[in-house]
């Protein structure tokens, strides 16, 4: 209990932050005199979130990394928590917060790629549906405005995006209703690490696999399995790895003085990268080695 | 006679397929008490109902000084000086006695807030209690009260409005008799200060004693008024149900038999030093008479196994068992037919032919499936026996009279074949037309070798139904008493516990 | 079929043909296929949640016991080479043993159900993230288990309607269950003891055992709905998996005339209750109503259906001379069931 | 104080001493400020519910109502400039208008409470979602309102304890709602109707007027507690904020010894039952329990103390000879209170 605590505070619990542990635990691997510890809020509210930031003060925490989950507004109290520890974001970014820097990607550039994986899929255009937890949050606005942004002027269109709060059984049920709804529908567009996956299922159940085109985010197995056998356009996946590794390491070194590694103005991009299915195998066997321990 | 005050002029109520109330009449002058009489589900209560602005009636005036009243409601009715105790009782269990009396017209201080100023609510309920003798306390909560003692509370509540007139409907259908005296006290006293009453009871003894004259209704119509010299027990039952009755008790066919039930120093919760010891023969009624509170239901309680026995035991046919649910009771053939009809005996929302083959119900089944024309034709035919008033047995029971209500309660075991029956207050409510039946049936029941113990707080039915009996007082037998030792002197004495 | 429930399958009707009218796919077999699937799904777990609410308990669990349930189901066939059918026996005793714990500590313990499942609500879905470390179970990409796959989630061409098995499997738990409540001695003793406990109990039922029954079923059926949800969404997100279900669940069963104080309420109600409030979500999709007002939709109609019921219910008894004896007969029973939640 | 309340300040002891031997910094006044503030936001719409549940009814939309309100606060004063006093009255006035239509809903439509509120859950909540679209509404940064600021969020400073002013407004709340409860005529009306409503009718009692007024007071207090919650947040996200605190609500009224079935309860034992739960989040963290298991060890806490109350209760009841009447005399009344439910 001597060692110094690391937080590394999520949005909320999700796979994608399995990968991001693999990195903190990386990262434990090369700093032994440090407890690293992963906190999910056991629900994506900002003021759940607030609560456990303010805890994790009390109990001591020497560095938090934080993916807010309404960065915007949390500024100040992440101004609270940036006064009385060592306070990085990441994933989202809180520009205007006294924290020290920012690790993570910029979802509207994420957004872009899959516009133009998109505009690839549909050479002669086409209706689009997109489908998403959270249609309010940040990330799910910045990658459909980075989606539109690319298509825009083009004959691809995104007509709706249908939120499902993050419920299964919804998110699939939408895609369902959707086919049902629109028949001229030419692509769809899983904005969630798991959108995806329940596309494809409703797609291949309704036997129309390939005849719609799939574009996805994220690096859900089911989303990598389909872009290997080319019933997914591509996915645009994000390197939260990297965000934990990175992160943790760079924390560490400005807990202990040293903020040589933080550059100006604190912003740290770990780029995305496209999926598709000539890369799809290199990335699948780099992800296993990653979550191997 | 002075001026009538309130006075209900043609009043017709309608049920869906009942006639309630059929241009019933009625006034009621200062100072005068009246009784109410009528079989079970002749409209008594409805027309109370009426006068208390509970219900609207269908047809008809309500007049007060001399004021036709329209949209009249029970607001209306407390205003108008009206009291009201009802049959069944309407009391809140999460208050105590005090709050209970005064509820909606509490003294009150501290100004807009309203705060309630409990000292006085409390000194106010007293001397109200005293004035019955009742033996709780103004803080006591009203759900350690046995039903007798809710009863005082309710007549209490009544009292404490210093109303012009007091409706008490069935007010003694489980008291004793010392306190129906004392409640025969207050109604005249409430008299001689100009109050008026009106009281059902199926009890004419009561209304030859207080009454200034009796208005009898049948199938929701006046059949006739009874004026003090006229008010004998002959004459209002032949206005009641139309005929003479023949003498209520029949005598036992033939000497009790072997020990049925056999209890030995039991101990229940509320009198935790006191033990209990009584033996029930095959074919005998033991009458179990006593005060309000003396532990008699509780008893009952103890030996069907809805109250754990802290000390003692229980033998049946000799043999020592172990009872500690009601099922367990009823698997060895003993039942008891509760006191609380609304609260332990019947589903109030159920229908009469659910009600009835509830505890049997499996007898009723085949593969598990309930048969229910034969359960309906079993109602049919127990609502002919025990001549319940109802169009049809798929009506819900709360929507009887109370006296009908608790022939459903009967209804429920008598098509079972029992060898220890406990009834707890069983002509509750009951008109005597229907008593007789009852005590026929218990009879019969006795006779075919069935152990009867009967609870019972109407002093007239204790001695002569039982053939012996046994006097509870504050938890204990203070006396059984044989056939010839029977007088209402000797059954009093134990039950006070004093000689008086 | 009671007053009520005509009034709800009335509703259902209105809803449906007002949806079909603004966008005829409603009436597509494909959809209609679809929302059949959902009611089955979501139709068990309602009946299930029914049998409680008429014993007079509350189940809150129920969305955490699918989570739970789901995960374990998904790990022992996918990662623990279970035999399915071994690990769907094994799911629905899980759910029969987390059944008679609720029963039990609500009747022997004598804590208030509430309290009770909402521990269970905490606990369950707690386990389900802790077994998962908060990761998403599912079959990954391939994984294939055809029989288990075409049983669950598969759909047989009836008459040309592919009617999902999630239905037949609602049509056979809902025609037990209506065997059991409506006709049974047992389903007599559910209602006796969920009106009223004491009086049920002089009549010689064995409350408890009937109350702990109610919770074993729930949980019974709990697993199965949570199998047949696996099996759908093939992948479980413990964290919010299933979660608000048994909101979902009450309100099936009140919409179907289940009151929360016990001793009310019918197996057809249930049943179309669920079909409404699926009706409600699919309507939101195929009208292209924003997603946020998803819900919003859902609340208003159920309350316009209600309020509409009601206002025909009280019309009808402000005037029973008018319409005779019948109208006014069934008036006062139908009231009193509003009135007496 | 009641026996059940000491109960539960007993467990509150138990629970805060663990916590405290295994993390001493549970007892920083930091610390301790911080759960303060929870308790304060989160114990004054638990009171509103209590009112509600006292009077027999229940009130699904809490969450919906905090989350709807907060954003028309939020959007008031920073997008529309209204003054935040003026702003502040306008939503207390909306809170009490949500409160009296659910009330006249449930009595003089005669619709189920659940019903009422569940559609007032999924309405509000898509009106909040619908009026921003879904996107998140808050004071951005540098938007200051520093005394609205300091009055609801701030702390001041208390024999050396940062007392949170949300602290100070659940006393206030809490010592009006029990002196309006408890010792006034009209808190004994609430429990007679929510009693036996019948009865309370007979007695003269306008219960209808009654069951409306406690609506309206869970729709006021629920509306100060949206403004509180929403200068603690800042922000908020339509689809999320708040949801959930209605089980919160209803759980810390029925731990404070309220009784779904109506006409029981203590504002003392809401307000210790809304303590438990802030201490038992905070225990999470402080004593970095994986997150995923927050919710179980919540559920476990709780159920432990109400069987261990249970336990001692029961005990008590079995062997009242030991301990002479009085405690016989008490027991069978404690037991009714669980039982009852
Ligand atoms: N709510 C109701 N719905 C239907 N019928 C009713 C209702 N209330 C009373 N009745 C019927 O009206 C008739 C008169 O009932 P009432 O209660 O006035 O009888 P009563 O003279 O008081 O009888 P008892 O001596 O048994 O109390 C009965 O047949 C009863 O079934
Ligand atoms: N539900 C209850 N809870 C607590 N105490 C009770 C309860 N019922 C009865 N008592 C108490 O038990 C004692 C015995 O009551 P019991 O009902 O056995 O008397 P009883 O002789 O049958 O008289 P009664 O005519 O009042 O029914 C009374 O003093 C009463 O206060
Ligand atoms: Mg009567
Ligand atoms: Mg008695």
């Amino acid at each position: 209990a001597d060692k110094k605590v690391l937080a590394f505070v999520v949005n909320g619990a999700s796979d994608f932050w399995k990968i991001a542990e693999a990195g903190v635990k990386k990262a434990q691997g090369e700093l032994p005199d440090y407890s690293l510890q992963l906190k999910y809020p056991e629900q994506a509210a900002a003021a759940v979130q607030q609560r456990m930031l303010d805890d994790l003060v009390a109990a001591g925490a020497a560095g938090i990394m934080v993916s807010a989950v309404d960065p915007k507004n949390q500024t100040e109290h992440l101004n609270k928590i940036a006064g009385q520890t060592v306070l990085f974001t990441t994933d989202s970014d809180a520009p205007q917060s006294k924290r020290i820097a920012y690790i993570g990607s910029s979802n509207t550039e994420l957004g872009k790629d899959a516009g133009k994986l998109m505009l690839k899929a549909l050479p002669n255009g086409g209706k689009c549906v997109g489908f998403v937890g959270l249609l309010g949050a940040d990330n799910a606005r910045e990658r459909i405005e980075g989606v539109k942004e690319t298509i825009k002027g083009s004959k691809v269109e995104l007509v709706d995006v249908r939120g499902d709060e993050i419920d299964q059984t919804r998110a699939k049920r939408n895609v369902e209703d959707i086919l049902a709804a629109m028949p001229d529908v030419s692509c769809l567009v899983g904005f969630y690490s798991y959108n995806t996956p329940r596309i494809y299922e409703v797609l291949k159940e309704a036997g129309k696999l390939g005849k719609i085109k799939i574009i996805g985010f994220d690096e859900d197995p089911i989303t990598l399995g389909g872009v290997k056998d080319g019933a997914i356009e591509g996915t645009v996946v994000q390197q939260p790895f990297e965000w934990g590794y990175q992160g943790m390491k760079l924390m560490a070194k400005v807990v202990q003085g040293d903020k040589s590694g933080v550059p100006a103005g604190g912003i740290i991009i770990v780029p995305g990268k496209v999926i598709e299915k000539s890369n799809v195998d290199d990335f699948m066997s780099q992800m296993k080695t990653m979550l191997k321990k | 006679m002075r001026e009538p005050f309130l006075e209900l002029i043609d009043i017709g109520k309608t049920y869906p397929g009942v006639v309630a109330l059929d241009h019933v009449s009625l006034s009621v002058a200062p100072g005068e008490v009246i009784a109410l009489l009528g079989e079970n589900g002749a409209g008594k209560s409805t027309l109370m109902r009426v006068l208390g602005g509970v219900v609207a009636p269908s047809s008809g005036t309500v007049r007060i000084d001399g004021a036709d009243r329209t949209g009249y409601t029970v607001t209306d009715a407390i205003a108008a000086g009206i009291a009201f105790v009802h049959q069944e009782l309407n009391l809140f269990d999460n208050l105590d006695v005090a709050g209970n009396v005064f509820i909606g017209r509490e003294p009150v201080f501290g100004g807009p807030l309203r705060l309630i100023d409990r000292g006085t609510l409390r000194a106010k309920v007293r001397p109200l209690i005293a004035r019955l003798a009742a033996d709780f306390a103004p803080d006591t909560p009203l759900a350690e009260l046995s039903l007798a003692q809710r009863q005082l509370v309710e007549i209490i509540k009544a009292l404490s409005l210093n109303a012009r007139c007091v409706i008490m409907d069935e007010p003694t259908s489980s008291l004793t008799l010392s306190e129906t005296e004392r409640l025969m006290q207050v109604i005249a006293g409430l008299k001689a200060d100009g109050v008026s009453v009106i009281f059902i009871t199926h009890r004419l003894n009561e209304v030859v004693q207080c009454a200034d004259r009796a208005v009898v209704l049948r199938d929701g119509r006046t059949v006739g008024t009874l004026t003090r010299g006229e008010l004998n027990p002959a004459a209002m039952i032949r206005l009641m149900i139309g005929r003479d009755l023949r003498s209520l008790y029949v005598p036992p066919a033939a000497p009790p038999g072997n020990i049925v039930l056999d209890v030995v120093d039991a101990i229940t919760s509320t009198y935790p030093s006191r033990a209990v010891s009584l033996q029930l023969r095959r074919g005998e009624i033991l009458g179990l008479a006593g005060l309000v509170g003396s532990g008699r239901t509780e008893l009952a309680r103890a030996i069907f196994g809805v109250e754990p026995l802290l000390a003692g035991g229980i033998s049946l046919d000799g043999e020592p068992v172990r009872i500690s649910t009601p099922r367990a009771a009823i698997d060895r053939g003993i039942y008891l037919i509760p006191e609380d009809r609304k609260g332990c005996g019947l589903l109030l929302d159920f229908p009469i032919a659910e009600n009835i083959s509830l505890p049997d119900l499996a007898s009723y089944a085949s593969l598990g499936l309930v048969d229910r024309s034969r359960e309906t034709d079993n109602a049919d035919r127990q609502r002919e026996r025990l001549k319940i008033r109802a169009t049809d047995v798929k009506m819900q029971v709360g929507t009887l009279s109370g006296g009908n209500q608790q022939k459903v309660v009967l209804a429920k075991w008598l098509s079972m074949r029992p060898k220890v029956l406990i009834f707890d207050e069983p002509t509750r409510g009951i008109d005597v037309g229907a008593k007789q039946e009852i005590y026929d049936m218990l009879r019969r029941l006795a006779d075919a070798g069935v152990a009867i113990l009967m609870i019972s707080s109407d002093m007239e039915e204790v001695i002569g139904v039982s053939d012996r009996i046994a006097v509870m007082h504050e938890g204990r037998i203070s006396g059984f008493l044989a056939r010839s030792e029977f007088s209402e002197h000797n059954v009093l004495q134990l039950a006070v516990g004093h000689s008086i | 079929m009671q007053k009520k429930d005509l009034s709800l399958l009335i509703l259902i009707l209105v809803v449906g043909a007002v949806v079909a009218f603004i966008n005829p796919r409603f009436l597509l077999v494909g959809n209609l296929s679809n929302t059949a699937n959902q009611v089955g799904m979501f139709g068990i777990f309602s009946i299930a949640e029914a049998f409680v609410i008429i014993v007079g308990g509350i189940e809150l669990a129920v969305g955490s016991v699918i989570a739970l349930l789901g995960v374990l189901f998904i790990d022992l066939i996918v990662n623990r080479d279970v035999d399915w059918i071994l690990a769907f026996f094994l799911i629905i005793a899980g759910g029969v043993a987390i059944g008679t714990m609720h029963g039990v500590l609500t009747t022997k313990m004598r804590i208030q159900p509430f309290v009770v499942t909402l521990c269970g609500l905490l606990i369950y879905r707690g386990a389900a993230r802790y077994y998962t470390e908060d990761a998403t179970a599912g079959f990954g990409y391939g994984a294939s288990f055809p029989m288990l796959e075409w049983l669950a989630a598969g759909r047989t061409n009836v008459l040309g309607f592919p009617l999902p098995h999630s239905v037949v499997a609602l049509v056979i738990v809902a025609g037990i269950a209506w065997l059991v409540l409506h006709r049974s001695v047992y389903g007599r003793y559910f209602y006796a003891v969920g009106k009223n406990e004491e009086a049920a109990r002089y009549s010689g039922i064995r409350s408890d055992r009937v109350t702990i029954s109610a919770y074993v079923i729930c949980g019974g059926l709990t697993a199965l709905s949570a199998v047949l949800i696996a099996m759908y969404t093939r992948s479980i997100s413990p964290a919010v998996h299933g979660s608000f279900y048994e909101l979902y669940a009450i309100a099936a069963a009140v919409l179907g005339g289940c009151s929360l104080r016990g001793g009310e309420g019918s197996i057809i109600g249930v049943v179309l209750g669920t079909i409404l409030l699926q009706v409600l979500q699919n309507l939101v999709n195929l009208l292209g109503i924003p997603s946020s007002l998803n819900f919003a939709v859902m609340g208003t109609v159920i309350l316009i259906g209600v309020l509409a019921d009601q206002y025909f219910v009280q019309r009808r008894k402000r005037a029973p001379s008018a319409r005779g004896q019948a109208a006014a007969e069934s008036a006062p029973a139908s009231l009193e069931r509003v009135n007496a939640e």
